[in-house]
This record gives C-alpha cells, sequence and structure tokens, in this order.
C-alpha cells in the first residue's frame, strides 16, 4: 500500500513481459499458421474429419446457417457424412480455418470475399466478380456457381421518410437538409461502400451508429424509432417488406452484388460439388428471403426450414 | 416457450460445449492459483506485483483477450485451448489473492504447532495450511466458477461454441426467448456450480459446518 | 512484439485523437459510462447494503440477489434489453448497473459487518440512537470496504463497457469492434490497450480513494503504536 | 436505588436467561453480580439500561419502571464500561469521552473541559487526549473506557467485566483506584464478573448467581469467606481446595508470612499501624502516572 506508484509499474511490466514474450514466438497475422499449427483448429466440438466426410461451416448470421444446412442436408441424402460446424464469426475467425482445410464448405457472398482478399479489386458486375474471386482465392480453394440470390448490403429508409424528402435512389439523399445518421455493423465504417464511399460516389455525408446484429431487428428498431435516418440491411432481410421499408437504389454500383457463393476446399470432388450446384441453381433472391422469414418470424430452426424447402424443391 | 421445446437438442448441445469450456477452465485456475498465491503469501517482495498484476488483469475487456489470446500463444481464435486459456486468466486474476489471503489468515500458532510437532515443509502446507485456508479460498473460488461460467458467453461474439450463441442468434433473429433462454441457463448452471461447491466444501472441510444442537 | 509496438503507435497517433470520434472523445465517453453506471448502481446497492448491515435483516435475500445478478451474463443481459429498448445508452447502462451492483451491495453490508460488534454495542449502551450507530459509526468504519466494492465494481464495468458499441452507443468498444470486423490488429489491441489504461487509473483513483477512507485511529491501528 | 422485581427473561431460542429474580441495589453501592459465564448476570445488568428487556417483572431506577423510559434518553443518563472497553477506534481519546455529553448537547469547549477533568479523574496523562484507542494500552482503554461511563455525571454506572482483558497486575492496580474513585464520586455502580477475587476485592454487596440467575448467596465479601450459603459457594470461592484457609507462618528472616493449606505464601502480616492507605480519601492516587506512555515490550504493551 505504500508505494502504488511502483507496485504498478511492476504490474505493467508483468503484463507488458507476458505480451512481449508471447508476441515473439509467432507471427500474429498469419491466421493461416496460427490455424493449421493447431490440430483443435476445428474448434471446440471434435476432431479431425475423416477424409470421406465433409465439415460444413457457417458465419455467424442465421441467413448463412441455413444456406449452409441447405447443402448439408443436400449432400446426406446423396449418402455424404457431413460435419456441422456453424455460427463460427466473421471472417476474420473462420477463413482461416477454412484456408487450413478444416473445414470445406463454406457459403460465402461473393463482393464482400472479393475485397476481404483485395481491396483494390475493380469488377462490380456478378460475372467480373466471381471470375476474379477464383483468381484471388489462396491455392487450394474454389468458388462454385454463385446463386441467383444475393445477400447484400443495402440502404434503407422508412417509407415516410422516402415520402418526405421524395427519395428513391441514393443519390437523393443530396437533397435531405438534416444530418444523416446510419445504423450497420461498425465495419461498415470502412467498407468502400461505407460513408467515404457514399460521399464519393453521391457527394452525400453520413455518420455510423454502430448496431452489431448484422441488420437485424435492433437495426430495424432504430431506424423505425427514428433513432436513425437510414440502415445498412441485408438484401434478403424480411424485415425489409415487413417494415414497409424502402431499399435506395444504387445507379453507381457503390454496392457490390454479394451473390450467395459456395466455398469449397479440394475435398470437395466433382460430385459433391454437383450436389451443391444444384442447391444453389434453385436459390433465387425470392427463395432466400422466404427462408429468411421462416427463420425470423416462425422461429424455425435451420434444420426443419432446410428440411422443407428441399423437399418442395424436390432436392431431398 | 414453443421455442424452448423446438430447439432442446440445440439447447443442450450449447450448454455442454459451455460446461466444456467453464469447467476445466475453473478448474486449471485453482491448479495455477495454488502456488501462485503461496508465492504472494510467502515472499512479501512477490506479494504486490503478484496481486496487482492479478488484479489488472481482470480490467482487460474479455473481448479483446480472446482474439489476442491466440496471437500470443498460437491457437486458433475458436481452439478450445484458447477460450480455456482466457478464462483460466481470469479464474486466476481473481482466485490468486483468496489464496494468499486465505495463507495469510493460518493462524501462527496452528503453524508454529505443526513445525513443532514436526511436520516437514510440503506436508504442513497440503495437511495444515491449506486446509485451514481451504473455506477462505473455496468462497474466492466460487465467485470464480460464477464468473467464469458468465464470461464463458462473450466468446460467442466471436463464434466460440457456448450458451452465448443463444445472444447472438437471438439478437440478430429478434428471438427474444433464446436471448432468456441462455441468460436463465446461464444463470442456473452458475448457481448449480456455486452449491456444488459449497457442498463439496464441506464434504471436504468438515470442521466449517455449523456445530449443530449445541445449547447457547 | 510487431503487433504490440503498432498497438502502442495507433494509441500514440496524435491524429487519433482529437474530432467527436477521436481517442480522447471516445476514452471520456467510456470513462462516463462507467462512472455513471457505478453512480447508479451504488444509489441502489449502497442503502440497501447499509440497512441489510445495519439490521441485520434480509442478509439472506440480499446475498442471494448479489449472487443471481453476478451470474447472469452481461452479454445476454446486453442484448435483451437492446432488443426491448432500442439502440443508445439505456440498455447498455442496464446490463452495467446490473454487473456493478453485487459487489457494491456486497461491500456496503460486508463493511457495517466487518465493524466490531462490541464497539457497536458499546455505542449504543452510551445512548447512541440506531441513526447516530449508522452514520457516525458503521458509515465511517465501514467505507474503506466500501471503496473497495466500488473500485471492483468501477474495474469490472469499465473493462464491459465495450460492449456498449454492440448496440449502438460510444465508447473505445467502437475501435475494438471496428478493428475486430475489419482485422485490423493495430486498432483492436490498441484499443484494449486504452481500455486497461483506464482501468489503470480507475484502480489508481480508487486506491487513493481507499486509503483516505480509512479513520486515522484505524490507520494508526494498522501501522502500531508509535510513542 | 435500582430495584429488580420478578424478573425473568426468555430469548427467542427458548433459552431462559433469568428466572424470577429480585434485587435491590442500594443507592452508593457497589454491587457486584458474580458467576460462571451463562449465569444470566450480563443480561441482569443490560435490563437497567435496556440493552434488554425483560420477559415479565419489572426493573426500576429510583422507583420508576424502566419499561416507561426512552431507551436512548435512558442510556445516557447511565454510564457503561465494557469488557475491551468498546471505544470506537476512529476517534480519539477525547472524542470518545466527549461522546455523551455531546450527545446530550454540551457545547464543544466544555466537552473539552469535561474530558479533562474525567482523565484526571481516572489517572490518564493529558498528553494522551489526542491519541486513538488503538495507541493505548490495554490497563489505558480500560480507564478511558470508565472516564467515558463517567462523563455524563451519571447517577448509575454500570461496568461488564470492564477490566476481564488486562493482565492480573494492571487489573489490580485498576481495581484499588474503582474504589477509590468510588469513594470519591458515590455513584451507584454495578459490577458484573466471572472472577471471585475481584468480587472480594470490590463489592459493597456481592451476589453470587448460578444459571438462570438463581441467587446462591447475596452479603458482604466478608459475610461470603465467613459464612459461605452452600457448598457451591464455597467451590466458587475456593473455599473447600483451602485456598482461603490461610495460616501464619514465620519466615527466615523473622517476618510473618501468611500461607495456605498447601502452603504456599498468601501475603506478609502486616502489623497493626502499617496498613496501607486504601481509603477514598487518600490524596493523589499513587500510581496513577505509572502508565503515561505506552511501553512496548512490556505485559501490558498495546494490542493493537
Amino acid at each position: 500500500m505504500k508505494h502504488p506508484t511502483r507496485r504498478s509499474a511492476l504490474a505493467l511490466a508483468a503484463v507488458a513481459a507476458l505480451a512481449l514474450t508471447g508476441c515473439g514466438s509467432s507471427d500474429p497475422l498469419g491466421g493461416g499458421d496460427t490455424a493449421s499449427g493447431s490440430p483443435a483448429g476445428t474448434g471446440g466440438t471434435g476432431g479431425t474429419a475423416r477424409a470421406d466426410t465433409l465439415v460444413i461451416g457457417s458465419q455467424q448470421y442465421y441467413s448463412n446457417e441455413i444456406i449452409a444446412e441447405l447443402y448439408a442436408q443436400a449432400l446426406e441424402a446423396e449418402g455424404y457424412t457431413v460435419q456441422r460446424e456453424y455460427q463460427i464469426g466473421q471472417r476474420e475467425v473462420y477463413l482461416p480455418e477454412v484456408e487450413s482445410g478444416a473445414i470445406d464448405v463454406m457459403p460465402e457472398y461473393s463482393g464482400n470475399l472479393l475485397q476481404y482478399y483485395d481491396a483494390e479489386a475493380t469488377a462490380t458486375s456478378p460475372e467480373d466478380i466471381h471470375a476474379a474471386l477464383a483468381q484471388a482465392l489462396p491455392e487450394g480453394l474454389r468458388p462454385l456457381e454463385p446463386a441467383e440470390a444475393t445477400d447484400q448490403d443495402s440502404y434503407n429508409v422508412t417509407r415516410q421518410f422516402a415520402e418526405k424528402h421524395s427519395l428513391t435512389s441514393l443519390a437523393d439523399l443530396r437533397n435531405v437538409d438534416e444530418p444523416l445518421k446510419v445504423a450497420a455493423n461498425s465495419e461498415f465504417e470502412t467498407r468502400p461502400y461505407g460513408p467515404e464511399g457514399l460521399k464519393k460516389a453521391y457527394g452525400v455525408d453520413v455518420t455510423v451508429v454502430p448496431v452489431e446484429d448484422s441488420g437485424g431487428p435492433l437495426t430495424v428498431k432504430a431506424l423505425v424509432d427514428g433513432d436513425v435516418q437510414l440502415a445498412d440491411i441485408y438484401s434478403a432481410d424480411p424485415s425489409i417488406e415487413s417494415e414497409d421499408l424502402v431499399t435506395l437504389e444504387d445507379p453507381e454500383n457503390l454496392i457490390l452484388p454479394q451473390n450467395v457463393t459456395p466455398i469449397v476446399s479440394d475435398a470437395v470432388d466433382e460430385e459433391a460439388a454437383a450436389v451443391i450446384d444444384e442447391v444453389n441453381a434453385k436459390l433465387t433472391a425470392e427463395e432466400l428471403i422466404g427462408l429468411n422469414r421462416q427463420s425470423v418470424e416462425e422461429q424455425a430452426s435451420s434444420a426443419d426450414i432446410a428440411e422443407e424447402w428441399l423437399a418442395g424443391q424436390g432436392l431431398a | 416457450m414453443n421455442w424452448v421445446l423446438d430447439n432442446l437438442p440445440l439447447i443442450a448441445d450449447r450448454t455442454w460445449a459451455h460446461l466444456a469450456t467453464s469447467l476445466p477452465a475453473i478448474l486449471a485456475a485453482l491448479l495455477v492459483s495454488v502456488p501462485l498465491g503461496w508465492l504472494a503469501h510467502r515472499y512479501r517482495a512477490l506479494n504486490g506485483p503478484v496481486l496487482t498484476g492479478a488484479g489488472l488483469m481482470y480490467a482487460i475487456p474479455s473481448l479483446p483477450l480472446f482474439i489476442v489470446l491466440p496471437v500470443l500463444i498460437g491457437t486458433g481464435v475458436r481452439d478450445a485451448v484458447n477460450v480455456m486459456v482466457a478464462l483460466t486468466l481470469y479464474g486466476v486474476a481473481l482466485l490468486v489473492r483468496s489464496v494468499a489471503d486465505g495463507l495469510d489468515g493460518v493462524p501462527p500458532e496452528a503453524r508454529s504447532a505443526a513445525v513443532a510437532l514436526g511436520y516437514p515443509p510440503l506436508r504442513r502446507f497440503l495437511t495444515v495450511d491449506l486446509p485451514l485456508a481451504g473455506p477462505v479460498i473455496l468462497s474466492g473460488l466460487r465467485v470464480v466458477a460464477v464468473s467464469t461460467v458468465s464470461l464463458c458467453t462473450v466468446g460467442a461474439v466471436l463464434g466460440i461454441p457456448s450458451l452465448g450463441l443463444l445472444f447472438t442468434d437471438g439478437f440478430q433473429r429478434g428471438i427474444m426467448a433464446e436471448i432468456l433462454t441462455g441468460i436463465l441457463l446461464t444463470a442456473v448452471l452458475a448457481l448449480v456450480l456455486d452449491r456444488l461447491l459449497v457442498a463439496l466444501g464441506r464434504l471436504a472441510m468438515p470442521w466449517t459446518r455449523k456445530a449443530a444442537g449445541v445449547d447457547a | 512484439m510487431n503487433q504490440l509496438w503498432e498497438a502502442v503507435l495507433w494509441c500514440l497517433d496524435p491524429g487519433r485523437w482529437t474530432g467527436p470520434s477521436g481517442i480522447a472523445a471516445r476514452s471520456l465517453e467510456h470513462l462516463g459510462y462507467t462512472l455513471l453506471a457505478v453512480l447508479i448502481a451504488a444509489a441502489v446497492a449502497v442503502p440497501i447494503g447499509w440497512w441489510v448491515g445495519h439490521t441485520g435483516k434480509g442478509r439472506g435475500a440480499a446475498v442471494a440477489v448479489s449472487g443471481a445478478a453476478r451470474a447472469l451474463p452481461t452479454l445476454g443481459v446486453l442484448t435483451l434489453a437492446g432488443l426491448l429498448l432500442g439502440i443508445g445508452l439505456v440498455a447498455p447502462m442496464t446490463a452495467f448497473v446490473i454487473l456493478a451492483i453485487p459487489s457494491i451491495l456486497a461491500a456496503a453490508y460486508a463493511g457495517f459487518e466487518a465493524v466490531d460488534r462490541r464497539v457497536i454495542d458499546a455505542a449504543r449502551a452510551q445512548g447512541y440512537t440506531g441513526a447516530q450507530v449508522l452514520w457516525w459509526i458503521e458509515v465511517p468504519l465501514g467505507l474503506p470496504v466500501l471503496v473497495g466494492g466500488l473500485r471492483s465494481a468501477a474495474l469490472q464495468v469499465v473493462a464491459t463497457a465495450t460492449l456498449a458499441a454492440y448496440v449502438g452507443a460510444g465508447g473505445l468498444g467502437r475501435y475494438l469492434f471496428l478493428g475486430l470486423k475489419t482485422q485490423d490488429y493495430a486498432m483492436m489491441l490498441g484499443s484494449s490497450l486504452l481500455v486497461v489504461t483506464l482501468a489503470l487509473v480507475l484502480d489508481g483513483v480508487f486506491a487513493l480513494a481507499g486509503r483516505a477512507a480509512v479513520p486515522r485511529g484505524v490507520t494508526v491501528a494498522r501501522r502500531g503504536v508509535t510513542a | 436505588m435500582i430495584s429488580y422485581r420478578s424478573v425473568t427473561k426468555r430469548f427467542a431460542d427458548g433459552t431462559v436467561a433469568v428466572r424470577d429474580f429480585s434485587l435491590e441495589v442500594p443507592r452508593g453501592s457497589l454491587t457486584v453480580l458474580a458467576g460462571s459465564s451463562g449465569c444470566g448476570k450480563t443480561t441482569l445488568m443490560r435490563m437497567v439500561n435496556r440493552m434488554v428487556d425483560p420477559t415479565s417483572g419489572q426493573v426500576l431506577v429510583d422507583g420508576e419502571d424502566v419499561a416507561g423510559r426512552n431507551p436512548v434518553a435512558l442510556r445516557r443518563r447511565i454510564g457503561y464500561v465494557m469488557q475491551n472497553s468498546g471505544l470506537l477506534p476512529h476517534r480519539t481519546v477525547a472524542q470518545n469521552i466527549a461522546t455523551v455529553p455531546r450527545l446530550n448537547g454540551m457545547d464543544r469547549r466544555a466537552a473539552r473541559r469535561r474530558t479533562g477533568e474525567m482523565m484526571d479523574l481516572v489517572g490518564l496523562d493529558a498528553q494522551l487526549a489526542d491519541r486513538y484507542p488503538a495507541q493505548l494500552s490495554g490497563g489505558q482503554q480500560q480507564r478511558v473506557g470508565v472516564a467515558r461511563g463517567l462523563a455524563a455525571d451519571p447517577d448509575i454506572l454500570l461496568m461488564d467485566e470492564p477490566f476481564g482483558a488486562v493482565d492480573p497486575l494492571v487489573r489490580s492496580e485498576l481495581q484499588r483506584q474503582l474504589r477509590q474513585l468510588h469513594g470519591q464520586i458515590g455513584t451507584t455502580i454495578l459490577f458484573v464478573t466471572h472472577d471471585m477475587d475481584e468480587a472480594l476485592a470490590l463489592g459493597d454487596q456481592i451476589v453470587l448467581l448460578r444459571t438462570g440467575a438463581q441467587v446462591d448467596q447475596q452479603g458482604t465479601p466478608r459475610q461470603f469467606v465467613a459464612e459461605p450459603a452452600n457448598d457451591f459457594v464455597r467451590t466458587f470461592l475456593g473455599l473447600d481446595r483451602g485456598q482461603r484457609t490461610l495460616h501464619r507462618e514465620r519466615a527466615a528472616d523473622g517476618s510473618v508470612v501468611v500461607v495456605d493449606a498447601h502452603g504456599r505464601p498468601a501475603g506478609v502480616l502486616a502489623e497493626p499501624g502499617d496498613q496501607p492507605e486504601d481509603q477514598p480519601d487518600a490524596g493523589p492516587h499513587p500510581g496513577a502516572t505509572a502508565e503515561a506512555g505506552p511501553r512496548p515490550g512490556s505485559q501490558d504493551a498495546p494490542t493493537a
């Protein structure tokens, strides 16, 4: 008690020493290295999959989990053994595992994934993006055919706000004379289609209010309550329709298309790829919104939703 | 409550993952804290640094620790080892002080009596000091158990399986029942563990039981 | 090593410190959330804790409530409150206050219980009223323990206040989540360092307050006699 | 002065601490309630200032039932000294002594003056006024306790084993001074102890109690030693073991030594004329300043 400063300093030194010794031992940013270096990289639930077992992952996003479950059940119907690794956070968590081969199938979104691997990418059309993505992916990974369904960021306003300021396109935001706040996940701040992109493409100033539910109910609530004027909501989100929101058009292609694109490892052979392709081919924008609606409004589990949909499509 | 009934396997799965992560961490925290606490108790010079260091550890936000730790120890973010190490660190942060306090509180008479009786040092530590410090250590361990179980949920933000996934998923889908289930189960797990520790403590330290039926 | 160095550089970049979303503003927000949460929690828990400690009534209930509150996962409370209350400060505050209450409540009654019963008995025998025992004996003698409780509550909240950014509020959590979601390790680690620094500062302030709170007669007792 | 009338105390758990107890404590007397722990003596004492209320029966002070008095006001009129002094650790000696006068509304200056008088009365060096209790020796703390009990000039002083925690040497000194003080101020003192030697040394009147506050014997010290009422009293006094059966023996140097039944020396027989002064009017208190400062390392070292 007599020498608080000295004690704190010692403690700081101890903490720093801990950090330093740890830092020296490995390259922290080598995400692939760290994951491949650890046999337990597949997470807490299981050991290494057998060669004939396909590991299917999903983002920490309910809609992504449904798509993963679609692939999983379709593969199981064809006699494959599937191990599920769902809800594995965001890209920085799961991509190292995908790259290391611990996960074989991962439903992804084309535009954002391309930007993750190549921040300078210039492609804007779905086809160009797909081609660029095939190039950008690390060795051992390949994208399968994209679905028609997209689930991309979109700027939304309430019907009332749109009518008050006669808004249909992002460009119309220039005519709004009040300060604009947009609710979105925090990474939106640095995305090319975020505030800076919006300023560059349309000359509109916005500030971000981070809400980490990926355009979920809280984001929508913030918009409807009038706490924010704009909300970044994924285009496949059923609440756009149920809350009667207006998605602002993006004539400058500021936001890259996010077609649902499975990323697979070499463990996925042509036959297995064909099964996934077949599912993906039936996955239209409307179908995806429908699936999401079942999850959010009927609170159905991904397994039930997938089972019903595959049966309805004659796929299982 | 429909959501609960429809998702029992999922809930069981998450509960299991939660226990599988938090229980080893609690145990590891105890095993690490005893020698550390002893050092802090035995060597005055180490007392300040160890206890303040431990206190500071608790001030590190859990979320970045979950991310930074794999960078430091070379595991994957979702690696069970990563989560356990992080939770263990927090547990140690709380428990070292209890161990040191408990050992400090051992009556010197008891200790010198043991010395006088000719106990060798390690045996004396294990059979006299540690049991007498037991009640204080136990109360620290109870806090650690409850807070570890509660803290374990934070990993869900990174996709680390636990009951916390019910929060993140329910949050995105707007299912209150899912979040509530997660909260209640976490609390129940913590409290059950707490009662269990109390019961274990009574078994292991019969002398701490309140004397029953003694006239006033 | 590199990582830590870059994080330190990130913290020290003067360009990041200014402006409404600069480090200075975010740190102040963070500190503000922490103090507000501790203040509200204290306003709730201290009177209850004192009442429990003074009367000896409801101790079982207080232990149970603070035990249960400790067991409530902050992330769960935060998301639930978020869904119910919308974005802004109310939801995270609710979670932080619940987080802070157990330590403060326990410290408030434990401080009273630590007062030698004989001292209180003697005071009553001298003719102190209940209120005089409370204000002149139990409160001053229980204060060091209470400050200790406020200290650990503040440290818990300061570390957890990063979660405020999860539901649309500010604080240093803004950097943390942004760094997390954009794989910006320097930002993530840097903001963590800032939180730890803030915690250190708070800890120091509370340590000083804790020492000031010990009545002189008790300090002397600890030091032993210097005749 | 203080009268117990068929007092019974039954605690919530069913224990009967006091059963049908009656006693008159004469004004100005020093009455000792003696007995083993658990005999109900402290409970009896605490009924006087309503720290405990009897289940049935009455306790009268100056003929008035205390049950009708406001406990706080009552307590401020009755001094109380307890074992381990019960001093407020965060108040100085002066503040502790001034407690009740200040509670009664005495202004700071007057209270300070009163404190000085009290410290002088109990033989405390004025320099100790600004010390904290933890800086005092056990004996000094007890003196402060007595000073505090007397500061409001009460008619009654209750003392609950006040010297139980100090070493024998200091205890006998404190006992001697208490006798002296009692003679000086004439306050009615009700004194509780389990130590029969202390009872014999202090009491004008001794009441020896057994479990449930059953009176074994009541009388003067002389009556106790000379006419023990029964075997219990005999045992309690140590009469049966010969500890108080004293004989004269002439020592080698010619002086007369008094020994007990086991031949252990109990004292020296004084010739008429050189009796020690222990009369109330014995002037300045010898030994009063013997403890002016704490003496680290001595038996009477502070208990901090």
